[in-house]
């Protein structure tokens, strides 16, 4: 992170721009401010910030411009959304009455498929045969392919057990449609932990037993190490 | 609800006639866990504490009234039938010192977690739809802007469109079995381009059998397709006028020479 | 230059916001400025007064709502433009520059194309006379070139066969554009039949003949075993 004068960025009286900008030398945290907000207004997907990075100025850092802008968007008619590790302009979801003329017509999930959605994105990453156990019943094609084909979930890494499986995980896709930072900010995902919901057995009578030693560990628990 | 025996005809009438709606609808139900949960309701506790004896009668129950009524039920929800039978038997009787494997008690137990886990899926994937929604609740840019008209074409493809083409490979190659042997087979084309070029060498009858190309004639498989072949091909150029045909009696040889005036 | 402090939007002009506001009251000034804000924002096309005014609460007065608006961006990274008799959010003009990832065109790869990454996704290291033999068709130098360009595939190390042919391998920004954590995780064809993805057909004897011993190397051809 290079270390830019503190220019107050939040300054409302936006510096004049430098005509001819050093090679080197960032630009004002005004600036840059301006050049995120921009960029993120110009795209209807979310922007990571190693893509702002490369398209601003060298010597840039556009999380901190990040941070000055989402707070400067905060109650305002739209906001600065994180998901997962990108960003993106969102209209307040109080306003959304406003919006029927942009509303588009979701398409109706079964019931099977809003589960098995669900299951994947608590439990990732999952595989077919452990949605299969959880819903007491085969997981018929269609739903996969439906969920994939509106890039919700997707495969993520083979499991290392017999078979090598592969597993599906959700996408950012999903998160952004859901308005979710990241799977850890699932409705519900603690409770359903500290229950241990999320184990692919019943535990112990220990409510948090630390360790999960069973195949289960490879799912959203991890999310909570570190 | 007690862990007594569970008694079919102490059912109240409401009850029964529970069990009966639960039965003529078994095509709403998501396979018998989904059945389990729904009647696990009917004990009115919480799933932790529900009685995994009563509900095993209550499902046997079911599959014995779907007998009577004479629906069927597909194999999955007989396996759990069978399945929750051992299971009663298990949790009834003083364990056997000399069988191994879980206790009774412990395969309840892993269905009462089974049972309470799916519950708590269907609690998130509700609450999970209830959540605003993108293009529902808050919404995306409307116009993406552009800006410097630069056009730099950049191809794109998804995941999809990588393992769908891939399988469209593969699968051809699955079906190469059912594709037909080209090896063997002389088109009526070959034919016809072959016998232009030596018909008019032949100004006398000559026998068809002997304008099979080398390599056509002791194969059986090939020496009757290039039969075929240059039979048809023949009738073409009898056809065009390039050429004559006979045949002196039934299964004698078939001649052709070119037709002498041109 | 506006100089309201930006998180609370309607403090000069609006008066408190009212707990219950009465049925024929307009919102506050405040709240109409969101409005605006969200709708130019979320539409595709420049909205005029007469369809803000359609859209907000009865009694709103847009056009003074436009004009707080219209100074809150005054500097800013995107700027409230009139265009004819309708509004619309726009980049501002010295950002331009930043925008040329929005000019970029896209298309879809051709099949040959896709078959041939495909291909060398599923098999790397391989030869292309492996994936002509894979294809059934000859692979057009424009194809290799182009997915090379794209920087999806690479040359990999020479096979140690006669003639010691190039390989083609998959590279880092392949799996990137994938959200592949390894070429590994490609799921096999098994997998895609019972994802759905995969036209199921009535199969002769062998319900999924998965032998591909055509390459009989130590590529990715293990994936297909089970």
């Amino acid at each position: 992170m290079t270390d830019e004068t503190e220019t107050e960025p939040e300054t409302d009286t936006v510096p004049p721009v430098p005509e001819e900008e050093s090679l080197f030398e960032a630009p004002p945290m005004g600036e840059q401010e301006r050049m995120v907000e921009a960029v993120l207004f110009a795209s209807a997907e979310p922007v990571t910030v190693a893509e702002l990075t490369a398209r601003m100025p060298h010597g840039s850092d556009p999380s901190e411009a990040l941070v000055h802008l989402r707070k400067r968007y905060e109650g305002r008619g739209v906001r600065v959304v994180k998901v997962g590790d990108a960003y993106a302009i969102r209209t307040a979801p109080d306003l959304g009455y406003l919006m029927h003329k942009e509303t588009v017509e979701a398409r109706k999930l079964s019931r099977a498929a809003i589960e098995t959605l669900a299951i994947i994105a608590y439990h990732q990453p999952v595989t077919r045969a452990e949605i299969e156990e959880i819903r007491g019943v085969s997981v018929s094609r269609g739903t996969v392919d439906q969920l994939i084909e509106m890039e919700w979930i997707r495969f993520g890494r083979r499991r290392m057990s017999p078979g090598r499986p592969v597993t599906f995980v959700v996408t950012q896709g999903f998160l952004d449609h859901f308005g979710l930072e990241s799977a850890r900010d699932l409705p519900g995902l603690k409770e359903l932990r500290s229950a241990g919901l999320l184990e692919s057995r019943p535990q112990a009578e220990t409510p948090d037993a630390e360790e999960d030693d069973d195949m289960g560990d490879a799912g959203q628990s991890e999310l909570f190490e570190e | 609800m007690s862990e007594d025996e569970f008694q079919a005809d102490v059912l109240s009438v409401s009850e029964r006639m529970a069990a009966e709606a639960l039965v003529v609808d078994v095509e709403g139900y998501e396979g018998p866990l989904d059945l389990l949960l729904t009647l696990s309701r009917t004990q009115k506790v919480d799933l932790r504490q529900i009685s995994v004896l009563a509900l095993a009668e209550q499902y046997l129950l079911f599959v014995e009234k779907a007998r009577h009524l004479r629906i069927e039920l597909a194999a999955d929800y007989l396996v759990m039938a069978a399945w929750l039978a051992f299971l009663k038997s298990r949790l009834l009787l003083p364990p056997d010192p000399s069988e191994d494997g879980p206790s009774g008690e412990e395969l309840a137990a892993h269905l009462a977690f089974q049972l309470e886990r799916l519950q708590a899926m269907r609690d998130v994937a509700a609450k999970l739809m209830a959540r605003d929604q993108k293009g529902r609740d808050f919404f995306a840019r409307g116009q993406v802007e552009v800006v410097e008209r630069r056009r730099r074409i950049t191809y794109t493809a998804t995941l999809l469109d990588l393992m769908q083409g891939y399988a469209r490979i593969r699968t051809r190659d699955e079906f190469r079995p059912f594709v037909m042997d080209r090896d063997a087979v002389m088109t009526m084309e070959a034919a016809l381009d072959r016998m232009r070029g030596l018909i008019g060498f032949a100004g006398d009858w000559t026998d068809i059998m002997s304008y099979l190309p080398e390599g056509w004639v002791t194969d059986p498989a090939r020496r009757r397709s290039a039969t075929a072949a240059n039979f048809a091909a023949s009738l073409e150029l009898v056809k065009a006028g390039s050429i004559e045909m006979r045949q002196g009696e039934t299964f004698a040889p078939i001649q052709i020479r070119r037709k002498p005036n041109d």
